[in-house]
């Protein structure tokens, strides 16, 4: 080998950063702020937004007073319910304003819906709700019968509400493990977890998927029920209130987590009106609206079962009725197994559905609100227009109202306590 | 003399940019008579050869892969559930899930990727430090999934990041999920992982320079 | 926790054929409508369980704050709020579904929006609830709420030039003809630029106004009067 | 220079050696405990794959960290960003030093050894603080503002919770503190409220549950250390464990009798056999707390920052000071 002297090996960081230069001064872009080495270098990439404010709430949020800081909670959160990003105005721990950035998983259902038949359209609606997907199906599928003008036969209703019951229980589970893996605890989300693959594997036994169940048909369901289904059920149904009640035991009177909940995240019943805040976070804050009981659809008109309030609105009052509420399931639940009738599970309906043009609203109780969907149809294969209203995406106006005033970690409970769903969230 | 990168001890392919006062590094290699792997990297006499003190690093790696605590959509919630009681990830010692890209080795992306969480995803990517490896979890990342033909998902995250392993399913069975993380451990063990292609090629000259779609 | 009440003794097999949803009894509603709103509202429909009414644009405040703020009426909860693009030729219309606990049937109120100037005015003066329907509406139709204090798009990126929902916003491969029509350009590797990509939350860049091709479409300088939305919509 | 000072330092640097070589191992079995533990607590099996039932877990985890690549933000101070972790681990080390194994095997038999233990645990704050400060980062920048005043504003009730004890033992030193207790009762005896204030307190002291307010995966994502990566990161993660083996090793000694068995020492074991007797006892106690530690951490979740501080400042000082001064007025009265 020549003994020649070989340039030294340039370091890697300054040759990335020398391309980076070279790169964006081909393409004619400017500098980011921390190459040109400015003031505030480090500002460009925190989402302060570098074109004048376009709307007054935006002046407002992103305009600096003295002593305060724009933090980033990210796409990226370990505590976020999936990709929704919080951009907190903070002096020192204490919150000044909170401005939700949406739309990180926004895959446009509703167009991909306009251009699908109507029985593809609850595929596409399946993945938006994740943790209540039978829910997701429930209310297309009768709209489109009000469209198409067929009723479901009796035992199908039956077994409609039954699984619709079923996820309710696994999702209000979830979130008592959510609320208290947000604030630290590792236990509670596995005992939940427990209790939820439970339900999915008995809802996996009657429609064949895990989690995106595809269970719904327009006038009917898919399968019957079927003896594995019935039997994972009797064994579930036994220990389901024992295992919720050892969830509660950790958390219930656990003074830690009563002392971060109580008293946090205050929404009176006005605003929470005002607000659209539907489902058991408006029930939480006193005011009795459950669309089982205020439009009785499906056969919730025969079933006996009562509308739990709490009154004072907060993070632990949320937690409570999600309880009361898991209990109200499984009174439905035994109640239907009590009741269902015998007959056929699907109605005569031709394989392309065409239905007369018109208009159709069906809303329906879902874990986290009202979830209603408003479709038009105009006579074709597929529906004209396919709107859905997402019960998380419209509460998460509420955080905006509640957060300023109370500190960074309070976030993180009063998010768990509205439990949004991204899917849902960005549609 | 093939370049070691010094933290990791594994061979980067030719430095990605041309300082023009050097000459550039394959022109230094193809002295010793190495030719150019398409993918990157080098083939020839002086490849550096994996012993077994590399083996026992490459076990050591491949039996505590520590995952990203990021998920998307609905498949986070089957990662979440590989996680629980009922089917362990933490057996293969792959429990704490690291909130901060700073501190993990495994980007496991789980739900839909849309063209506004591409940028965000792409720089959690370039955060973490090497060697990484990318999952692509679920239909929906490894090709768009169901949602192929809407306005705002990329389709498939081989488009923006350099991918390992990909998990079908939707969502992928926790089972499956367990399978496709098996599948890494023997990428690991065998180097074969794709990160290295990213760092001077970019993505969109990684696999698909001809392929039109 | 108060005890799970057993399930009561199974009660009678149920009536002959009753239908599930029989249709609700919507007659005091209708005449209230009718005696209320007179003349502004007109199309009054009924449907088994919805009641429905079309109004102009300019008076959806007017007739929304009657309906809700009457006490007979009392439809205090605004459940929904849609818009639907009838045709290129053809107009939008914003569609608001309002609860009431005195009436057994939803309340459709359509807002008439004609195409070329989609413009109405905003209710987050009634319900707040109302800003993110609307922001969402901004975004996805082009519809512009006037004295919206916030309305910025809330699913797609700032710099997001066209407006999904609308019948000429085409998908990708059904405009596999046409130049990438409505297609993000993220779509098509050959026109990446990586530093878009590689910059946080893909939010702010490239900052509007160094894109000479397309500055930022903000609410005052959308839509001109004339000039319909649709070429506003194809990248050019 | 006489022989006798030579072989006091020479015996000072084996010992000092030894003990920084010990501190590794201790974290991998204290982590490897904890992996095991909660995930038998969260009804899962624990690690299984790696060696005979999943042993060697945490020394894998350990070797993994060790070969990462360890990266430094851009606009990171670079020479308080690496000198960060190594003031956090070295105040857990240096406080191994005084730490009373066994009758003979104390490292320095310091005469103020208390007194060499707070100050040193004090190191870790400012550790912490600069990690905070110096990447660049605003959830590291918050973290580390909240150890620091966590970590502060625990130390006076930990300090003062044994300032009890040692005004009823008289000494400063550990051994002599022992010997009183071999003498007299269990000082936990004594002291019961002295002994609860200063759990708790050492709790908070390193960061544990249900004080792990620092590293709060929810809120801050990995707190002060949330861009360090590689083997400073594994600094940090050891730090935390080896603090907690000593936390628990200065608790026991100070109120539950050191190396001391529960019954009174058999005559004949005295010289070597009667320090591995020590030694036992000292481990077998180290690791009941230790397992109470990790318990608490896989049950309890996070207490928030101000109540933490409104806990230090209301409840746990004023306790710790009533503690101390009935103390002193029975050991006036009664002037043992």
């Amino acid at each position: 080998m020549t003994t020649t002297e070989r340039p030294p090996i340039p370091d890697p960081i300054d040759l990335d950063r020398a391309e980076e230069a070279r790169l964006r001064t081909a393409a004619g872009l400017s500098l980011t702020a921390s190459q040109r080495g400015g003031e505030y270098a480090g500002f460009e990439d925190i989402g302060l937004p570098d074109r004048p404010p376009q709307t007054e709430r935006e002046a407002e949020v992103y305009s600096l007073a003295e002593g305060e800081m724009l933090l980033n909670m990210g796409p990226q959160h370990p505590s976020t319910h999936g990709v929704m990003r919080l951009v907190v105005k903070l002096r020192g721990e204490v919150i000044v304003d909170i401005d939700p950035v949406l739309g990180y998983l926004h895959r446009g259902i509703e167009k991909l819906c306009e251009n699908a038949t109507y029985t593809t359209v609850m595929t596409y609606v399946d993945p938006m709700d994740y943790l209540a997907v039978m829910h997701n199906e429930h209310a297309p599928a009768m709209a489109f019968e009000k469209l198409y003008g067929i009723e479901a036969p009796k035992r199908a209703e039956y077994i409609r509400a039954l699984v619709v019951e079923l996820d309710r229980v696994a999702s209000h589970g979830l979130m008592m493990g959510f609320l208290s893996l947000d604030m630290g605890g590792l236990t509670p989300i596995l005992y939940a977890f427990i209790n939820r693959d439970e339900v999915v594997d008995l809802l996996s036994a009657i429609s064949g998927q895990r989690m995106l169940f595809n269970f719904f048909r327009i006038g009917g369901v898919n399968w019957d029920v079927n003896d594995e289904f019935l039997s994972r059920l009797g064994t579930w149904r036994s220990h389901v209130l024992k295992n919720i009640e050892m969830n509660e035991h950790l958390i219930t009177d656990n003074e830690i987590f009563r002392g971060r909940t109580i008293g946090m995240g205050v929404l009176s019943g006005r605003d929470a009106i005002a607000l659209g805040v539907s489902g058991p976070n408006l029930r939480a804050s006193g005011v009795a609206f459950d669309v089982r009981k205020a439009h009785p659809y499906s056969i919730y008109r025969e079933l006996e079962f009562d509308v739990i309030t709490q009154e004072s609105g907060d993070v632990y009052a949320r937690y409570l009725q999600r309880i009361a509420e898991i209990k109200q399931s499984i009174h439905l639940i035994d109640q239907i197994i009590d009741r269902m009738p015998h007959g056929p599970v699907q109605a005569q309906v031709p394989g392309i559905v065409r239905p007369r043009p018109g208009r159709a609203y069906a809303a329906v109780e879902s874990p986290r609100g009202l979830y209603s969907v408003y479709a038009i149809s105009d006579g074709g294969p597929n529906p004209y227009r396919f709107r859905m209203r997402d019960p998380s995406f419209i509460s998460l106006q509420a955080l905006p109202k509640l957060m300023p005033g109370h500190l960074v970690a309070d976030t993180m409970a009063v998010m768990a306590s509205f439990d949004p769903v991204m899917g849902g969230v960005d549609k | 003399m093939a370049i070691v990168d010094p933290n990791t001890g594994l061979t980067r392919p030719k430095a990605p940019i041309i300082v023009p006062d050097q000459a550039p590094d394959d022109d230094l290699l193809r002295e010793f008579g190495m030719e150019e792997h398409p993918q990157g990297g080098f083939h020839g006499l002086l490849e550096v050869i994996p012993t077994k003190a590399d083996y026992v690093l490459d076990l050591i790696r491949a039996n505590s892969l520590w995952p990203l605590l990021s998920g998307l959509s609905c498949c986070a919630i089957e990662m979440m559930s590989t996680a629980t009681s009922v089917n362990d990830i933490d057996r293969f010692g792959m429990f704490p899930f690291r909130a901060s890209p700073r501190q993990a080795d495994v980007l496991i992306v789980a739900g839909t990727l849309t063209t506004k969480m591409a940028g965000p995803l792409v720089r959690l990517w370039e955060q973490m430090p090497e060697p990484k490896w990318c999952v692509a979890m679920g239909t929906c990342t490894t090709s768009g999934g169901r949602f192929k033909r809407s306005y705002s998902v990329v389709q498939g995250v081989d488009r923006v990041m350099p991918v390992d392993v990909y998990v079908p399913g939707c969502p992928p069975r926790p089972e499956g999920l367990i399978y496709g993380m098996m599948k890494l451990h023997e990428l690991v063990k065998q180097r074969r992982g794709q990160w290295s292609t990213y760092v001077d090629r970019g993505p969109q000259r990684t696999r698909w320079e001809g392929d039109v779609r | 926790m108060e005890h799970v009440r057993g399930p009561r003794p199974a009660a009678h097999p149920l009536g002959r054929g009753r239908s599930l949803t029989t249709p609700v009894a919507v007659g005091p509603l209708v005449r209230l409508l009718t005696e209320r709103l007179g003349t502004t509202a007109r199309g009054l429909w009924t449907d088994a369980d919805t009641v429905e009414i079309q109004v102009d644009g300019a008076d959806n405040v007017e007739v929304l704050r009657a309906l809700r703020d009457d006490d007979e009426l009392d439809f205090f909860f605004l459940a929904d709020a849609a818009a639907v693009d009838y045709g290129i030729d053809a107009h939008f219309e914003v569609v608001y579904h309002l609860y009431s606990s005195k009436h057994p049937a939803w309340l459709r109120v359509r807002a008439h929006v004609e195409r070329g100037n989609p413009r109405i005015p905003t209710i987050t003066g009634l319900w707040e609830g109302a800003m993110f329907h609307e922001r969402e509406m901004y975004d996805m139709m082009g519809i512009v709420f006037e004295g919206n204090r916030d309305l910025r798009r809330i699913y797609m990126s700032p710099d997001y030039r066209s407006f999904p929902q609308r019948r000429d916003f085409v998908l990708p491969d059904d405009a596999a003809d046409s130049a990438a029509a409505g297609v993000n350009p993220l779509e098509r590797p050959e026109t990446w630029d990586l530093d878009r990509l590689r910059q946080a939350p893909g939010v702010t860049f490239p900052p509007s106004e160094f894109r000479d091709d397309a500055p930022a479409e903000g609410p005052h300088d959308g839509v001109q009067d004339g000039e319909t939305a649709t070429d506003k919509s194809r990248p050019r | 220079m006489d022989l006798e000072l030579l072989l006091g330092i020479g015996r000072f640097l084996v010992a000092t050696t030894l003990l920084l070589l010990l501190t590794v191992p201790t974290a991998f079995v204290i982590i490897q405990m904890e992996l095991k533990v909660i995930a038998r607590m969260n009804l899962r099996l624990g690690p299984n794959r790696v060696g005979p039932g999943g042993l060697f877990q945490s020394t894998i985890h350990g070797f993994k960290v060790l070969a990462k690549e360890d990266t430094i933000p851009d606009q990171a101070d670079n020479t308080t960003f690496t000198l960060a972790p190594w003031m956090v681990y070295m105040a857990a080390a240096m406080s191994m030093l005084v730490i009373p194994f066994a009758p003979g095997a104390i490292a320095s038999d310091m005469n103020i050894g208390i007194v060499y233990f707070f100050a040193v645990l004090g190191l870790s704050v400012v550790g912490l603080l600069v990690a905070g400060w110096a990447s660049y980062n605003k959830y590291s920048l918050l973290g580390g503002l909240r150890s620091a005043a966590q970590m502060v504003s625990y130390e006076i009730p930990l300090t003062l919770s044994v300032v009890g004890a040692v005004v009823l033992a008289g000494t400063l030193s550990f051994s002599e503190l022992i010997a009183w207790q071999r003498e007299n009762v269990w000082l936990f005896v004594a002291q019961p409220v002295g002994v609860v204030i200063f759990y708790i307190a050492s709790l908070a002291e390193i960061n544990r549950t249900p004080f792990d307010m620092i590293e709060a995966d929810s809120e801050l994502v990995a707190g002060p250390f949330t861009e360090y990566s590689g083997m400073r990161f594994g600094f940090f993660f050891f730090a935390e464990y080896v603090a907690l083996f000593i936390m628990s090793g200065i608790l026991i000694s100070l109120f539950f009798g050191g190396w001391l068995a529960p019954w009174p020492f058999p005559a004949q074991l005295d010289g070597f056999a009667g320090t591995l007797w020590g030694i036992l006892w000292f481990f077998l106690k180290t690791y009941i707390f230790v397992f109470v530690a990790v318990w608490l951490r896989a049950t309890l979740p996070r207490i928030r920052v101000d109540q933490l501080m409104g806990v230090a400042w209301k409840v746990m000082l004023p306790l710790a000071l009533v503690n101390l001064f009935v103390t002193a007025i029975v050991v006036v009265v009664l002037d043992l």
